[in-house]
């Protein structure tokens, strides 16, 4: 294991501190405890947005509270969920009158944690929260219908985040931010691929084993088994693979619009990540779907593994407003479009 | 209060034990968390009521639950706090424990399982190692020291047959029709719980 | 080698179609090559701002263009410099009647490049060009008084072309945007270390060999070597060992004011680079000086090397207002400060 | 024009054969480009005027170095560009090479180095391969097939003199007075220069 740190137990709290030092006007955290940020600028009436998460992922989760995107963080170990109570601290707080909503992918402690958090948030302190679970890695199947969605929640949240952050930043009620986060989440698809492992600090060893010449098509965030693993091919060919599960699964049509995330895992350089994007342009243009706006970059990360994933999100006049309107984080920043 | 905490103390020393094990069933079908978060947590669970003088049952159980949850925010750490809480809950004002009271116990520690998890029984879950024990529990409140085997056997019995079954939750389920040659890691460990409660009863 | 990519031959090539494609607003390219990219927009009379270098460190050199910094840059293969006639046709792009000043790191291969395409303007175009050549990694020794510096530039020139580039932003002439970038250059100090090596697409396999456990102090940015090899050690003595030096260099009194820079060199999560300011700003605070402030992340890499630098830059209240001041390109932007 | 066209068909035949013996030299002390930039900017700068019918000889090398510098623009490959730039600029009009424009030929193509890299004789580069070759012709340029070979001599003598001195450019330089150790890649490409030389004059 060769990483930067002192020592694994100290990981992420110390990563924590180096966050809270380096945006001392912008980040803060509540109830004394590091794994509960959140905005340091409050907007009373607002609908307080929350995530949380496991870390490892950066900017995945906490990267997306700011100006124009999310309220409040709760954050977890390296993978691990944060707990149910750390995610009421941060519910709390984030309340400024308007009810909160919670967004996160869909696994299952957090799912748990976040369900507790949201009776507790009620029950207790008479909080309204809604929440909405994006889980949009086409490499688990469509759920059947009547069926829970079991698909993970991967780098597509980030659409998610950005298009409710800017519904909220509108002064959307809750009701009608949840429809557009619901929208955002109802729209996106993602799939990816690995090349390497990362290595879990407190596990000390690759979170999997992967040939010198092999990659996985599918593979989650966490180093969950993907698709298909095979021979590392040319990076056209890799693309081809990744996107056609992705395109036929909305499905498009020609003349649709949309906006393409292709999100780097961690190691792999952004030289790479747009020999990527040169290709999925190359295929929508081809099958007259246009390309609204391109991002390209480490937007959901697994620390130190190698690979990238494709996001795209179906958009409409109104998800085109919402991504298009300006955010401002420690770790995202964008001017309006 | 001294078999409510005898019982927290036994599974904390289980876990512990059977760590490595825990480890080696999740580590086949999932992240191989489960092993330190099932030791973690019920030390945890354990060290929070350890020394206190609480007589309510209830609350016992359920600041039990709140700290395992804090401490193992994890899937199956999450669960087992939820069972505990709901057990608190539901054991509220008793001040002691007799054969029936276990038996509402671990029926509450199932629901509170069951409602924060939505799984269903033959999903492959901790569930389906759990149900067959509060069955056996029920069939004999009044003489929980053979009521108390025989719902570790019955736990035993049960986390033998999820071999076969299909996963619908957590990380194995994205393995598909594969699963079912797995043993659930999760029912493992109401396996524990059964056998460090069935200990406790036959102290 | 386990890249995404086509070919070795194409991958700059194709880098650059999908960075064009992505970006399609903001970037153009001159005289139908690649190479010669520019920003978009053109400002009259502003002084027009060039780098350029080899590929494989982005965001460094091509992601700095755009509004409030660079204006255009010409783009090398993989850590090899682009010739002169390329820098010539972005320089007669860009000179947008203020001038053109060159701004690139301390290379042997740039620097003769660049000077041969500041002759060709001035002799053949008429156009005037002044010279910024950054040289900050105290990896190596400080000139002997009447010297050259042969310092290598790094992940420091990011202060220079921010401050350059606010600077001609507001209008300055050609000598005061060259006095500011010359302040900058002689105010930044970095020091870099390296976990693993890159590899150059074309040669196929790692620039250097380096053990399971070791790491190189100092180690440039193509894998050039650095002042001590030895065993990985934890995060806090890493950075003693990197920060002691750039501190020294300047020297620093308590009362200074800096602004930091903690850069990930392609495969180190940001997790560790944060981990890192924590020391930073820990070492800084106990000697009295202020972190006006700090960026984090990956400025300046080596395709897919671990490791990471530490830059200082000493500000006074002219460097301070320009590294304020807003900067939006595809791939670096920061609202005001 | 047809000598000038056959001493960059030599350099280029040169440089491709004796591409593996550079990389490994720069390899040792550098990045391992110099066989590759120096194969494939001499092939370029052929190939920009091997079908030339440029009767100006100045014109003519000039072409061929532009050729160059735009096909490898690294440390060498420019500098490389550079001495035949400023070689052309030095034979303008010239229609005929003799014994005398060669030396003035070679004498520009080191100031147009020298000028550009501002190196000093003795600090370890392609200039101390260069100079004792360029002053072995300037001695008999009334006979360059005896002061061809000669030159080429000189220049290998030189190259091997490299190894001792103290580099103060390029990435060399960066290990300081271990730099003594190794001979110098660029002066490499200096003998192999006057070897394509001799052998043109001798045919
Ligand atoms: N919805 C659920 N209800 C009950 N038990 C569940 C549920 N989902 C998963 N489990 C149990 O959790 C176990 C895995 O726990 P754990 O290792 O903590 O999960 P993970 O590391 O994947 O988050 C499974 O073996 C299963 O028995
Ligand atoms: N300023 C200079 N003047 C003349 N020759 C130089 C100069 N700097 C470097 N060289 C020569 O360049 C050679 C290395 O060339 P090359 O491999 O192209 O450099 P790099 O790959 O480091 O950019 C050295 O061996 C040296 O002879
Ligand atoms: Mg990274
Ligand atoms: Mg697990
Ligand atoms: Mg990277
Ligand atoms: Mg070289």
């Amino acid at each position: 294991m060769k990483k930067i740190i002192n020592t694994a137990e100290r990981f992420i709290p110390e990563m924590l501190e180096g966050i809270y030092a380096a945006h001392p006007d912008e980040l803060a955290y509540v109830e004394g405890d590091l794994h509960c940020l959140v905005n340091a600028r409050r907007h009373e009436g607002k609908v307080g947005l929350a995530t949380g998460g496991g870390s490892g992922h950066l900017p995945l989760f906490l990267g997306y509270v700011g100006e124009g995107m999310l309220d409040g963080c709760a954050i977890g170990d390296v993978f691990q969920s944060p707990s149910a109570e750390q995610m009421l601290a941060v519910t709390r707080h984030i309340d400024q009158g308007g009810g909160v909503l919670y967004i996160y992918g869909n696994y299952n402690g957090d799912i748990f944690n976040f369900d507790t958090a949201a009776e507790m948030a009620d029950f207790e302190h008479g909080i309204r929260v809604e929440s909405c679970v994006a889980g949009e890695d086409v490499a688990g199947p469509a759920a059947a219908s009547g069926e829970p969605n079991r698909r993970r929640g991967v780098a597509g949240i980030y659409f998610v985040f950005k298009c409710a952050g800017a519904a909220a930043a509108d002064g959307l009620s809750l009701n009608e931010v949840k429809r557009v986060a619901d929208k955002a989440c109802a729209n996106v698809r993602t799939m990816g691929v690995a090349l390497s492992s990362c290595t879990v600090p407190r596990v000390g060893r690759p979170s999997f084993e992967i040939g010198g010449t092999e990659m996985e098509i599918g593979m989650g965030i966490h180093g969950e088994p993907g698709v298909r693993r095979g021979e590392l091919l040319p990076a056209d060919a890799i693309v081809d693979e990744m996107l056609a599960p992705v395109i036929s699964d909305l499905p498009y049509q020609s003349g649709d619009e949309v906006a393409v995330l292709v999100n780097g895992l961690g190691a792999t350089p952004l030289e790479e990540l747009y020999v990527i994007y040169r290709r999925v342009n190359e295929t929508l243009t081809a099958r007259g779907i246009r390309v609204f706006h391109a991002y390209v970059g480490e937007f959901a990360t697994s620390m130190e593994m190698a690979g990238a994933s494709i996001s795209l999100l179906k958009v409409d006049d109104e998800l085109k407003k919402y991504l298009a309107a300006p955010a401002n984080t420690p770790f995202y920043k964008q001017f309006a479009l | 209060m001294a078999e409510l905490k005898e019982l927290l103390k036994n599974w904390a020393e289980l876990m512990q034990k059977n760590q490595q094990r825990l480890i080696e069933l999740d580590g086949a079908v999932g992240d191989s968390d489960l092993g330190l978060t099932m030791a973690d947590g019920f030390r945890a669970a354990y060290e929070a009521v350890g020394d206190s003088a609480e007589n309510d049952a209830g609350k016992f159980a359920y600041f039990a639950g709140k700290a395992m949850g804090s401490a193992v925010p994890s899937t199956m750490g999450t669960l087992m706090a939820s069972g505990l809480m709901n057990a608190g809950k539901e054991l509220r004002g008793v001040e002691t424990m007799d054969g029936s009271q276990w038996a509402r116990f671990f029926r509450a520690f199932y629901a509170g399982v069951q409602s924060r998890g939505k799984a269903q029984l033959g999903e492959k879950t901790f569930l389906d190692g759990l149900y067959p024990a509060v069955e056996a529990l029920e069939q004999n409140t009044g003489d929980m020291k053979t009521a108390a085997p025989l719902a570790a056997k019955a736990a035993q019995e049960a986390f033998e047959a999820t071999r076969g079954m299909l996963a619908r939750h957590g990380r194995m389920a994205i393995r598909g029709e594969q699963s079912r040659e797995y043993l659930d890691p999760g029912a493992a460990v109401a396996v524990l719980l059964m056998e460090g409660f069935s200990q406790t009863m036959m102290r």
